[in-house]
């Protein structure tokens, strides 16, 4: 079966002459999770926005489903690092907007999105601005806005790490679940190698910009909330933390 | 903005304050040009019952009307700038258009549209026009890409992004705009009704000008004053409605 | 819209005739008004509608988008109007047959040095050129024998008089009623078109030329509405003042003491008066052309 | 903006579209009021050696002097809004005097300044500096509080914050407020330049309507175009130079 | 020896009603370190903002030195959550700012700022604006800022939040290195079990909204690189988060 996430070579030197990434290969099965981890500014968003068809490459070739991306994929969601949410809207516009964007109507859309934000904690917040609420909150709107639409693939951009320590794994464990539920194809960025670890079947280690990949290392004990307990997963950190160390 | 308490003090203490200025001046020019305020509110009220207000209400109805068209025109175009594509076509056309005074154009006006109240509106609403769309574009060309990529990546059509981004991202900036137009159409009122009408605020002042009646000439003024105030008025309730979020 | 009551006179086409004439709240403009309202247009079967103009700009503007037929006007303004390519004629005279019927006068600033015509001498006086303001400046000065004043350009009347009265130039030229205002509040009176020993400003009744060939009955009996109008207001003045007041707009502190105008029957107007004109506008450098009289005024009666 | 060959192509296209649109609507309404642009333009390349350079010059000169004005006074009390304390008091006056049509100030402005070049500086900076300011002053309320408490707890002062975050802030506004400005300002020299003076665009201008002289009126209007396309320019020039981070 | 930063039963209502922080009480001694971690949305950054001057707390005095705080303190530097960058200033202005704001010549702070950008790895970046950058690059350039002024009190809002694993360790050891040698007084709020542990030689832990203080930890083996490597580190990072867990 082709993999339904398939970066070819790709390459992206914005307009201004930063070379942000080169050459970075790689690919997801369908169902499967990826994570990839980098340092600072070594195109990692980059990647992510030609994946949602944001972005066209420089070189080579972004497939999602075995087409070319050329425009945002209908079945795929977006998290942005910097929530992406909009500040003119409350918090239950924001996470219903994908819905009314489908096509839902706006009063079925807020009612879908309500078993939703509370799952995540935001109920009693829904007419709140995002300018009312902490950084954590604002994140979790995004997260809700995707997830309403029930994406068959996932691209997340640094989706947790506005959250604090508990909440984090409380939406990591919610996020493994969904997917063992859903099995969603998962593109992850992150910059903790403990949630690379604990999400990530296949982890992408990029290099200092312009990225390149570093390593794919194979994580097939991912996929159960309690390998976070287990000997194996502290292993494998040290593993990847191995790899970034030597980007 | 008005409904507080503390606010409609400051509104007092501003009237009172000009009240007082006014007077002083005009005690020390001592010029018929310059009629003590109290004449001139005096004035003021007694000609409110003799027809002021409905010169008022007419005026008034023409400046919103104006304005209206103004924005049903200036919005969607001004809003189009967004795209970089449209507004390379778009902006020439601005530049070399908004910087003519545009009452010269009367002539043409009165040519294709005639003299009645669609040239009146049509005069004010040019004026207005070019106020708008230059703040609109402004605002338009300036929001955050961030904003597009993240409801682009929602699957959004361009209609979607105009909807939920470019509009409201804009909104703030098109009601300062709407703001700067109402005094606008107001001081173009002065013109447009001076001619083919015996209504209106700046009939009466025009009027009162050509024979010297300087109270009856200010007496025009502090309606148009309160004619604009109370215009401004509801925009900010119309402001603090649409724009909770700033 | 006013009602139409049955026309005892004429059941003639010109009764579908609507005249639309352009009038400044000036005194010239005055019989128009009573004949509107005294129904004496009908009376004549013709259907005149007056609108209203704050300034002269306005309404020439709407003359020539042909949105008025006719307006009350100085013969300058249409010499102007021909030249550039608009074609209105001079049906009557309105006012200035005689001197006494002069709209005009120099005044020179409260407390001023300037007593006399001479003294004007090199002073500053305030105007608004290439208008018949202008041309009644120049031609009073000039048969006053001054020969250098220092013109100071100033558009709008009402501004005019408030720079006179403040002193910030020495004279300025000035229409009624304002110039009475002037004098009112303080302005030395140096010299106005009636102290003349002929009429030198008119002011003339303006059709477009299309109209003048297409109706002319019609603007006849614009013109007989118009004489029976001012013959019932010069008969009895008085019955006629307040709201002569009124449509005149004379400022009120001087409306009492305000003499009424002697408003003239309609008549051609004289050539000599034109050419008067005319001359001042060619040597002004204002025309591209001649503008005969022939061409310019017509008089159908 | 200028500079780039892709846009001084976009304006040379508009220029064209517009000179069309101009030529087509001329043959169709044929009347002097609406003369050829070709003609026009041949008017206007001849008055230029005639002095139209010359009253271009004045012009300017008195349009950028007023610009001036109306700024070094809007922008400092403009920026003081950004205080709720002072925005206040500031508010009530501003809404109170603003909507006036300050046009029919004029004499009242001739009886204070006389009929000189400072009272046409006077009448068009009055205008010119309410648009600046109720631009400035909603720039200034809109700042984001966190830029003041980033500043704040470096230990600045009240100085400082004007200095560093609401003068920056609040620039980009200020340069459209500008840009509506500019326009504004050329379009009341048609007033401020109808009395007292023999020179100007608006005296040419309003000569040549008083004569019916509609070449003429129209070269002046393509004059003041131009005028205010330069100063249009002027401003973008500015404008990339002190907010490269927009 | 008084406390440098102390809260005495610390309260804040917002003016709309939320209620962000209640009865909070700590110190931290001259020359120590305080970590404070607390769930999203708790009032770790009102807690910071309060002893930065910046809000006044409607319950309680927050006192610095020994003296109540009423405007921000001269020797205090503050790194905010948002970064606190002014997108009008470039990289190198923003960084000089504290110093320009203390009366150096601009010319000359932005020479004593060189260096410090160097060792954050901005050399290159001084005339690039905020936008320019990545979000990591971003925080980077805000915790520049604060270093330049040397001050001897940091309050930090989770300085590191935005930064990968790797960059992150090595900012942690640079601060750790620099606590040492300058032993200024450190408040550092965070949502990083690991982080609070590695820099905070006390640790306050806060409850869910209102933020209430559950339970001060002592962590008196932090203060040197090599602790994040020994069995003590993951002991103590397993207490707090059983703390962390219970709120
Ligand atoms: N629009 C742009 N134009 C020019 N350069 C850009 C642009 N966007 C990003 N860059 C540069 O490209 C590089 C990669 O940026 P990107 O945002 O993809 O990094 P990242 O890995 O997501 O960083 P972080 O972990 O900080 O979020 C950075 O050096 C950045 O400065
Ligand atoms: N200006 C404000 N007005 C009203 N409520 C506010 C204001 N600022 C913050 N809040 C509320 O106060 C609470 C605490 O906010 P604060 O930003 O201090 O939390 P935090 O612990 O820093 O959160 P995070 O970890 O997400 O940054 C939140 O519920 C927030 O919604
Ligand atoms: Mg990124
Ligand atoms: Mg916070």
């Amino acid at each position: 079966m082709a993999p339904v996430i398939e970066a070819r070579k790709l390459g992206m030197v914005y307009p201004d002459g930063t070379r942000a990434i080169e050459g970075v290969s790689f690919s997801v099965e369908e169902g499967e999770s990826c994570a990839i981890i980098g340092p600072s500014g070594c195109g990692k968003t980059t990647l992510l926005f030609i994946f949602s068809g944001l972005l066209r490459p420089t070189e080579g070739i972004a497939l999602i489903e075995g087409k070319e991306v050329v425009a945002p994929p209908k079945n795929a969601a977006l998290i942005l690092q910097n929530y992406g949410l909009f500040p003119w809207k409350t918090v239950i516009e924001n996470a219903a907007l994908g819905l009314e964007i489908r096509g839902v109507k706006a009063r079925d859309a807020r009612k879908a999105v309500k078993p939703i934000l509370r799952e995540l904690g935001l109920e009693g917040f829904e007419n709140h601005y995002p300018k009312q609420l902490s950084g954590g909150m604002q994140q979790r709107v995004a997260f809700a806005r995707a997830l309403a639409i029930k994406p068959r693939i996932m691209l997340m951009d640094e989706p947790f790490s506005s959250l604090d320590a508990l909440s984090r794994e409380k939406l990591q464990n919610f996020l493994l679940e969904l997917w063992m539920k859903e099995r969603m194809t998962m593109l992850l960025v992150t910059h903790s190698i403990e949630e690379a670890v604990f999400l990530g079947k296949r982890i992408v280690v990029l290099s200092h910009r312009p990225g390149r990949v570093v390593k794919v290392i194979e994580n097939p004990m991912a996929g159960s909330v309690e390998f976070r307990n287990r000997g194996e997963f502290f292993e494998k950190c040290r593993e990847v933390r191995r790899s970034v160390g030597a980007t | 903005m008005p409904g507080s308490e503390e606010k409609r003090w400051g509104y007092v203490v501003a009237g009172a304050v000009l009240f007082i200025i006014w007077h002083v001046l005009a005690y020390f020019v001592k010029s018929p040009a310059l009629p003590y305020p109290s004449t001139v509110f005096a004035a003021f009220i007694a000609q409110l019952g003799e027809g002021l207000a409905i010169h008022m209400a007419i005026s008034a109805c023409r400046a919103i009307y104006s304005i209206l068209l103004a924005l049903s025109l200036a919005i969607p175009i001004g809003l189009l700038c967004h795209e970089r594509k449209i507004d390379r076509f778009i902006a020439p056309f601005l530049y070399l258009l908004y910087p003519i005074p545009h009452i010269v154009l009367l002539p043409l006006i009165i040519l294709l549209f005639g003299i009645g109240d669609v040239s009146k509106v049509i005069l004010i609403g040019m004026i207005v026009f070019f106020q708008i769309l230059v703040t609109t574009r402004d605002a338009a060309r300036n929001i955050d890409e961030y904003y597009v990529y993240s409801l682009l990546s929602l699957g959004a059509d361009k209609k979607d992004i105009y909807r939920h981004v470019v509009f409201p991202a804009c909104l703030p900036k098109i009601l300062t705009a709407l703001r700067i137009s109402v005094g606008t159409a107001i001081a173009v009122l002065f013109f447009a009704e001076s001619f083919a009408t015996t209504t209106g605020l700046g009939y009466l002042i025009m009027t009162a000008w050509s024979r010297a009646d300087y109270v009856s000439l200010y007496a025009g003024i502090v309606a148009m004053a309160l004619l604009g105030f109370s215009l401004y008025m509801a925009l900010e309730v119309i402001e603090r409605r649409l724009c909770r979020w700033v | 819209q006013t009602e139409k009551p049955e026309s005892v006179t004429s059941e003639k086409a010109t009764e579908k005739v609507k005249i639309r004439i352009g009038l400044l709240p000036i005194e010239d403009t005055f019989p128009v008004t009573v004949a509107k309202e005294g129904g004496l247009f009908e009376k004549y079967g013709v259907e005149v509608e007056i609108v209203p103009f704050q300034s002269a700009l306005e309404r020439d503007a709407a003359l020539q988008a042909g949105e008025i037929d006719a307006c009350i006007a100085d013969p300058l303004a249409v010499i102007l109007l021909r030249n550039a390519g608009y074609d209105v004629r001079i049906v009557s005279l309105c006012l200035g047959a005689t001197p006494e019927e002069g709209v005009f006068a120099i005044l020179a600033a409260p407390n001023s040095s300037i007593n006399s015509v001479k003294d004007l001498e090199g002073r500053k006086i305030a105007i608004s050129s290439n208008t018949i303001i202008e041309y009644v400046t120049d031609i009073m000065l000039k048969s006053y024998g001054v020969e250098n004043v220092e013109k100071v350009e100033i558009k709008q009347i009402p501004v005019r008089m408030q720079t006179l009265l403040a002193g910030q130039v020495d004279a300025a030229t000035l229409p009624e009623p304002l110039a009475s205002l002037a004098a009112f509040r303080g302005a030395k009176l140096v010299l106005s078109d009636a102290m003349m020993d002929r009429s030198i400003s008119q002011t003339v009744i303006v059709f477009r030329g299309e109209l003048v060939d297409s109706k002319p009955d019609a603007v006849n009996a614009f013109l007989k509405a118009y004489g029976e109008a001012a013959e019932k207001i010069n008969a009895n003045p008085e019955s006629y003042r307040e709201e002569f007041i009124e449509k005149a707009r004379i400022p009120k502190d001087i409306a009492e003491n305000y003499k009424m105008p002697h408003y003239p029957h309609p008549q051609q107007y004289p050539k000599e008066f034109y050419e008067e004109v005319h001359e001042w506008a060619v040597e002004k450098g204002l025309l591209s052309k001649e503008i005969p009289y022939e061409e310019a005024v017509v008089w159908l009666q």
